[in-house]
């Protein structure tokens, strides 16, 4: 049985995700749709903190929140010209759209309904320390992922170099 | 001697390197003298070489019993196919090729000398490429002497085809002609198909020896091989030996399939070689080349087109003649050739205009007369005309007239260039009553005339007469055929001679030269040729050349004469005399006879003058059939059938890959949702293939 | 060691000259670099034949071991999962032939295209080629010669669509995709022989190997020789495959032509004999009737469809078709003599064929034309150039004294001796049919020949224009005189060079078969 | 009430399906990109969720989210790039206009 503080967290937690999610796709203002991203982003960050992945989370809201979001809003204020709308939606392309966000929801719900017997309540868990996280993250025994880490690290150096070769001016 | 024998091969084969390759360097005058010093000292060591061999009495050459011998002077391996094949290049000295090293020396040497004279116009300007035509004449001279000394059938093939190629230069040697490229190529390519044949054949014989041959054979392409013995106790030494044949032809017949369609594998194998002869030789029906090959200068016409190369089918025979001997039904394949082809010849040679043309099939004929000589040779004894026939009497008779068929034809031939040369034409029209404007070219023409008719004593009477001789000894019927046939020639021969030098004066144009004699460089080879020509007869032939090397008459000078069988030398005579007198009555004055004979026989008189179509038969055979139903829709298959199809496979993908390459389209939302389709289908059949 | 084996030099040079060209800053270090390079490929290949004739002991002991094959050595590669890929090296009598066949060609390739443009890039394409090239001919290892096999084709793509003429880019692209085409079926022929190379799992590359351990079995053998046949068949022209050949040959620039006519081509009948023949006798044996057609086909074909093209390398690609056919025809005739003579004809057909791409390059650029109804008299105009070719079709139509005559002569014994052994004990007569019908070639190929020459070089001059025309510089000169005075050496001294290359065919090498001769 | 995997599980699914829906309908390059960043998002949600329930003391699925930012970081980074380049070239950034791409 779950506290009663730990359900009311839940159900704002559950509700910002999913009116922060509509909004962010059903707004015709695009900062807007990016400041509703934003919200969602710091959302899910919740979620981590309450599944006590404390790093996480962190990093959800430094990298998520405060790196891409700053990006987009940056990118739309590079290329909005001010005060201008996205155009109204055609009704027959909103309909396609619900249609096959309908259908994701279906199958998704579909197979969740079908796994019940998965779902089991959260067993205690002690939120992963640092150490623990570091030795995993940069060691190169079993279960730890150093190689991964690297090839993200060089990945981003190419996404740099990349970004700026292909923003840049001529 | 073998450095004699390197030396007959090596010089003219430097002299051609020299001269091509450094020959434009060099003045005309200093090439002249030079391939005509070079081809001096081969003839010289030639005749030493020959002197030698029939006279010295060396055990090498001629045995105890007075027989001539086989000797191989040097023998190289050159490629060897494996043990019982291999080519070897050598020098074999026997009857055969010492008398032909005399005929091709002293011809070519002559004909070196006179085209000195020849090669040059009126003001003595030279050619363009005279050092070029100097080093061909050299090239063939090696070829052909590579030919007559050859030891084994490969190394006479090798040569062969050299001397084809010598031939094709030296017809093509005014290039910018048209006529003259053309007929070189004909000359090359029928005799190239009839290569085919000499190369066919000579795998076959040499395939059945090789297999089934055991013990002394030890290489089936060598002529000792298949024709002679090797003579006890003297090395390089071989007797001709009817066994070898006779154990040759025991080889192919208890080998596994000694028949093919009717008739003996070696009867074919010969027949196959023989047609490589024809081609050179230029046999009916492989003819048409040598009278387009008057295109070349006339001094080669002399040297290749009457003297050496086309003989070269009948020493081709003459080599393997104790295996011919073993095939009857060879022979008499032969003899038909030979016979046809005699006739056919002097028909034409009747009606020909051009004078080098005239010369051209009297050569045809004359060389079927030797063809016929060897193809009634028998070794049974025989009668003609109540006389009885030497064994072997044919073969000789052949090669006698081919000596001195190739002395009197070459006389007749530098004559022919001289009125060339002089009228600047090959049209007899266009010379007629020369006789007192070239004197010595008239005197001489007229011996080489006399010759040809088988004018007693000149060269051509003994020669025909032993052939007509052998005739009759094998059969009636071609006796007197062949007799008409030379009756025919003296004919033709005086119709030429009669229409060149008289028939009408000789008409001057205005602002031109009278006809003149030519040089000492030109006059001196005729001289030498018709004196030739005179006395040649009296060489004792049936001592020296015969096809066992056993001597069937005495060696003297008259003995030509004392042999003489009156029966047959009396009718040749007559017949002889009989076409001299027509050919006078029709040609000597101009008068209307031969209009009147013309218009009496008009078709006989057309096809004859056009060769009896011939030409025009090849001519679609080659053009119509072959390029034209074979070549190109072979091309046009290849092109758009094979071609075709391959182009079909690509325009095949390229299509599909057009068709397919509406999918993607650019549209980002159309991949979206196509992705999305199919992650939900696949979600889907996950499911419920799954769960 | 490595280095210690004289024939991987002959790979190592023309890398070693890659990096020459490339760090070459003008056209003259380029030049400088391909001649000195392929001069000392030249050595290299004499020096080989040298030591091939007179062997140290240590050198006979070691090819004794390995099937004949000299200067054997093998390194390991890479060998896991199940593959064991190594670099495995050996020449016997015929790589060696073909290796000084290469160099000369490359040799005189890099005179005849001595100006032309973008020379840094052509080289560099060139000589990666003739990496390829050279690598196939000393490596006996079936992993390595596929390899190299490739890297001799795909440079052929841009050198003739870069620096072709005409038609380059369809025709460029023709060349390659069969010939990739041709690499597919093969290397699934390849695949195919690892995977039955031996009965005891242990699978190898080695040709040798592969051949003593003789485990392919005759099913299989039916399966895999036709496609390594018909693999390697396509890059020797073999009919229905050769339609790349016209097209390809035309286009291609001047070197691009002498290299690949004159050595690619041989890449294909080398491979026949080394990869299909030897790997698999019996199938070779009950199959080659199938080949013997299409390749007897092959020789009177090309010849006939030479016969009336009119542009000088249609015609020489047509006759390059008759002639390699010959060559695939004489190799499956299973016989020594006749297997001798096809690797003679491949040396002849790649030194003159090379010779009259050379020169046809050479009048091209002159007279801007290839059309033989467009030209006329050039003996008078180019002498020089003239007369080379006159040689050329002379050696091209069997005279004695030049390459072909030899090469063909002994093919025409050997396929004869074979065919009628074959008659004669009753296993049918389709080898002496069809070796009488190749025969026939001989007059058609004269036929063609003389057609050229009588309308190219004979004649009067066609085109005013062509009369200002100049003779061949130093380069060409250099460049033909090389080719003619190699084809006048075969011509005159074949017994060495038959001599070189009979030892291979040993019967010993084909034990399933029972050899005649 | 027992709040198991389930009730983390359907605000996600809400999150992604409301991410393919803007996927669609949106033209606006950048729009699309923050669907995107909705639906990476949804599913490095599910698998911290995986990890937690099913297999807790485990880090596997944490880390795969950790990689999974840092990529989508880079990701963005970069279209973002593309993005600007697209709209200098266009002076728009309508995903209908970019349909160059396609053969």
């Amino acid at each position: 049985m779950e506290s009663l503080g730990s359900i009311i967290t839940y159900v704002v937690i559950a509700l910002a995700i999913i009116v922060f999610s509509i909004l962010a796709v059903t707004t015709r203002k695009i900062l807007r749709a990016a400041t509703y991203l934003l919200f969602a982003l710091f959302a899910t960050a919740a979620v981590y903190f309450k599944l006590d992945y404390e790093f996480l989370g962190g990093v959800q809201i430094a990298v998520y929140a405060g790196g891409i979001v700053v990006l987009v809003v940056f990118a739309i204020l590079l290329t909005t010209h001010p005060g201008s709308n996205s155009e109204r939606l055609a009704s027959r392309s909103r309909r396609l759209g619900l249609l096959a966000g309908l259908a994701a929801l279906a199958v998704g719900a579909y197979s969740l309904i079908t796994r019940c017997e998965l779902l089991a309540s959260a067993p205690a868990m002690s939120n992963p320390d640092m150490d623990t996280i570091g030795t995993a993250l940069l060691g190169s025994g079993h279960n730890q992922y150093l190689l991964p880490f690297e090839a993200v690290s060089v990945l981003l150096l190419a996404c740099i170099i990349g970004g700026v070769v292909v923003a840049r001016k001529r | 001697m073998e450095t004699s024998a390197i030396l007959i091969l090596a010089i003219p084969l430097l002299m051609f390197l020299f001269l091509g390759l450094a020959g434009k360097y060099l003045t005309h005058k200093w090439a002249g003298i030079l391939g005509t010093m070079g081809m001096g000292i081969t003839m010289c060591l030639a005749y030493t070489v020959a002197f030698e061999y029939f006279f010295s009495g060396n055990q090498f050459f001629i045995d105890e019993a007075g027989n001539r011998l086989q000797h191989v002077v040097f023998n190289h391996d050159w490629l060897n196919f494996y043990d019982k094949l291999s080519i070897r290049i050598g020098f074999l000295l026997d009857p055969i090729s010492a008398m032909m090293l005399v005929v091709i020396t002293t011809i070519s040497f002559m004909v070196h000398l006179y085209s000195n004279g020849y090669m040059r116009d009126h003001h003595g300007v030279w050619e363009t490429g005279f050092q070029r035509f100097y080093a061909f004449l050299s090239l063939f001279s090696f070829s052909m002497l590579g030919l007559v000394v050859a030891t084994n059938i490969f190394q006479m093939y090798i040569f062969w085809e050299l001397v084809g190629a010598s031939s094709y230069l030296l017809i093509g040697f005014y290039y910018t002609k048209h006529s003259a490229v053309s007929a070189s190529k004909k000359a090359f390519i029928v005799t190239r198909f009839a290569d085919l044949g000499f190369l066919i054949g000579i795998l076959v014989l040499s395939f059945y020896v090789g297999f089934y041959g055991e013990g002394n054979i030890t290489d089936a392409f060598t002529f000792t091989s298949l024709t002679s013995v090797p003579v006890d106790g003297i090395a390089d030494t071989y007797h001709v030996s009817e066994g070898t044949a006779q154990m040759i032809r025991g080889l192919f017949e208890n080998s596994a399939a000694p028949m093919f369609m009717g008739a003996s594998v070696l009867t074919w194998a010969l027949v196959l070689i023989f047609m490589g002869g024809m081609g050179k030789s230029a046999m009916m029906p492989l003819h048409i080349w040598l009278p387009d090959a008057m295109e070349g200068p006339t001094p080669v016409s002399a040297l290749i087109h009457a003297a050496t190369m086309v003989v070269a089918g009948v020493y081709l025979v003459a080599r393997l003649f104790p295996l011919y001997l073993m095939q009857p039904t060879a022979l008499d394949i032969i003899t038909v050739v030979g016979a046809v082809t005699a006739l056919y010849a002097a028909m034409v040679a009747c009606t020909q205009i051009d004078i080098k043309r005239v010369l051209a099939f009297s050569t045809i004929s004359q060389i079927a007369f030797m063809m016929v000589s060897l193809g009634v040779t028998r070794i049974d004894h025989s009668t003609a005309l109540g006389h009885e026939v030497h064994e072997g009497l044919g073969y000789m008779a052949s090669m006698f007239h081919l000596f001195t068929h190739a002395m009197f034809k070459a006389l007749l031939f530098l004559g022919a260039g001289a009125l060339i040369h002089a009228i600047g034409s090959n049209d007899y029209t266009a010379m007629h009553g020369l006789r007192k404007y070239m004197p010595v070219t008239h005197l001489t023409f007229l011996i080489g005339c006399l010759a040809i008719a088988g004018i007693i004593p000149f060269a051509g009477f003994f020669s025909k007469d032993e052939i007509l001789t052998a005739c009759f000894g094998h059969s009636t019927v071609w006796a007197i055929w062949m007799a008409a046939v030379a009756g025919l020639t003296a004919f033709y021969m005086f119709r030429l001679y009669f229409l060149i030098f008289w028939w009408k004066e000789h008409k001057v144009h205005e602002g031109h030269h009278a006809p003149h004699d030519q040089p000492w460089t030109m006059t001196l080879p005729l001289v030498i040729l018709a004196a030739i020509s005179i006395v040649a007869g009296f060489v004792p032939f049936g001592s020296l050349v015969t096809w066992n090397g056993h001597p069937i008459t005495g060696d003297g000078f008259l003995t030509n004469l004392e042999n003489l069988n009156w029966g047959v030398a009396s009718l040749s005579l007559i017949i002889a005399i009989i076409g001299i007198l027509v050919a006078m009555v029709m040609y000597k004055k101009e008068n209307a006879i031969p209009e009147r004979m013309h218009n009496a026989l008009p078709n006989l008189w057309r096809w004859c003058h056009h060769r009896f179509y011939w030409d025009e038969l090849y001519q679609f055979i080659t053009h119509r059939i072959i390029f034209g139903l074979v070549c190109r829709p072979i091309a046009w298959f290849d092109r758009h059938i094979i071609d075709g199809t391959m182009d079909a496979f690509a325009a095949v993908t390229n299509k599909a890959s057009f068709a397919i390459r509406g999918f993607q389209s650019g549209n980002v939302h159309m991949y979206v949702w196509i992705y999305l389709i199919g992650a939900v289908l696949l979600a889907a059949v996950t499911m419920i293939c799954v769960l | 060691m490595l280095f210690d084996n004289i024939l991987i030099y002959f790979v190592l040079i023309p890398l070693v000259m890659l990096g020459g060209v490339a760090l070459s800053r003008n056209i003259k270090q380029i030049r400088a670099v391909a001649v000195i390079g392929s001069t000392a490929l030249i050595a290299l290949s004499v020096y080989l034949i040298y030591q091939w004739l007179n062997p140290t002991p240590e050198a006979a002991e070691l090819a004794a071991a390995h099937d004949g094959m000299y200067h054997y050595a093998s390194w390991k590669w890479f060998s896991a999962q199940g593959l064991n890929i190594n670099l495995t090296v050996g020449v016997d009598g015929v790589s060696i032939a073909m290796l000084l066949l290469s160099s000369i060609i490359l040799f005189t390739g890099s005179f005849a295209s001595w100006t032309i443009a973008q020379p840094k890039a052509f080289f560099l394409w060139l000589i990666l080629l003739s990496t390829g090239v050279f690598g196939f001919f000393i490596t006996i290892d079936l992993f390595t010669m596929f390899m190299f096999y490739e890297v001799a084709l795909i440079p052929m793509y841009l050198l003739i669509g870069v620096w072709g003429s005409g038609n380059k880019n369809y025709s460029a692209m023709k060349l390659t995709l069969m010939l990739m085409g041709g690499s597919a079926f093969l290397m699934l022929g390849l695949i195919g022989i690892y995977y039955h190379s031996s009965a005891d799992g242990q699978y190898t590359w080695n040709l040798l190997e592969i051949a003593n351990n003789n485990a392919i079995s005759t099913g299989w053998q039916y399966f895999l020789f036709p496609m390594t046949f018909v693999g390697f068949g396509v890059l020797g022209a073999m009919f229905p495959f050769h339609t790349w050949s016209p097209d390809g040959h035309a286009s291609a620039p001047t070197a691009v032509s002498m290299l690949h006519a004159g050595v690619l081509m041989k890449l294909g009948g080398y491979g026949c004999f080394r990869v299909a023949m030897y790997l698999m006798p019996q199938a070779a044996n009950d199959l080659a009737w199938i080949f013997l057609i299409l390749t007897g086909i092959s020789v009177v074909y090309g010849a006939f469809s030479a016969c009336v093209q009119t542009d000088l390398k249609y015609i020489n690609a047509y006759s390059s078709v008759s002639h390699c056919g010959l060559v695939l025809f004489a190799i499956l005739m299973i016989n020594t003599t006749a297997m001798t003579g096809a690797i003679m004809q491949m040396l002849s057909h790649g030194l003159m064929t090379a010779l009259f791409f050379a020169l046809i390059g050479m009048i091209y650029g002159r007279t801007h034309t290839r059309d033989i109804t467009k030209m006329g008299g050039l003996m008078k105009i180019m002498p020089y150039l003239a007369v080379c070719y006159v040689i050329a079709g002379m050696a091209s139509l069997g005279l004695p004294g030049l390459s072909g005559f030899v090469a063909e002569m002994t093919i025409f014994v050997g396929s004869f001796q074979q065919g009628m052994a074959d008659y004669l004990a009753g296993g049918g007569s389709l080898r002496l049919v069809f070796t009488i019908i190749a025969c026939c070639s001989i007059v058609i190929t004269a036929v063609y020949i003389l057609r050229v020459v009588g309308k190219l070089l004979f004649g009067p001059v066609q085109d005013k224009h062509h009369l200002e025309l100049t003779d061949a510089t130093w380069w060409e000169r250099l460049s033909t005189a090389t080719l003619i005075v190699c084809v006048a050496a075969i011509g005159c001294f074949p017994n060495f060079f038959e001599n070189l290359i009979r030892g291979t065919f040993d019967p010993e090498i084909f034990r399933a078969i029972a050899m005649n001769f | 009430m027992e709040i198991n995997a389930l009730y983390y599980l359907i605000p996600s699914l809400i999150m992604f399906a409301c991410g393919v829906y803007g996927f669609i309908t949106r033209r606006n390059m950048i729009a699309m990109l923050i669907s995107l960043e909705l639906m990476l998002n949804s599913v490095d949600m599910n698998f911290v969720v995986f990890n937690r329930f099913l297999f807790p003391g485990q880090m596997e699925g944490m880390f795969f989210t950790l990689f999974a930012i840092a990529i989508a970081a880079a990701e963005t980074a970069l279209a973002i790039a593309i993005i600007v380049n697209v709209y200098r070239a266009n002076n728009d950034i309508d995903v209908r206009d970019i349909c160059k791409m396609k053969f």
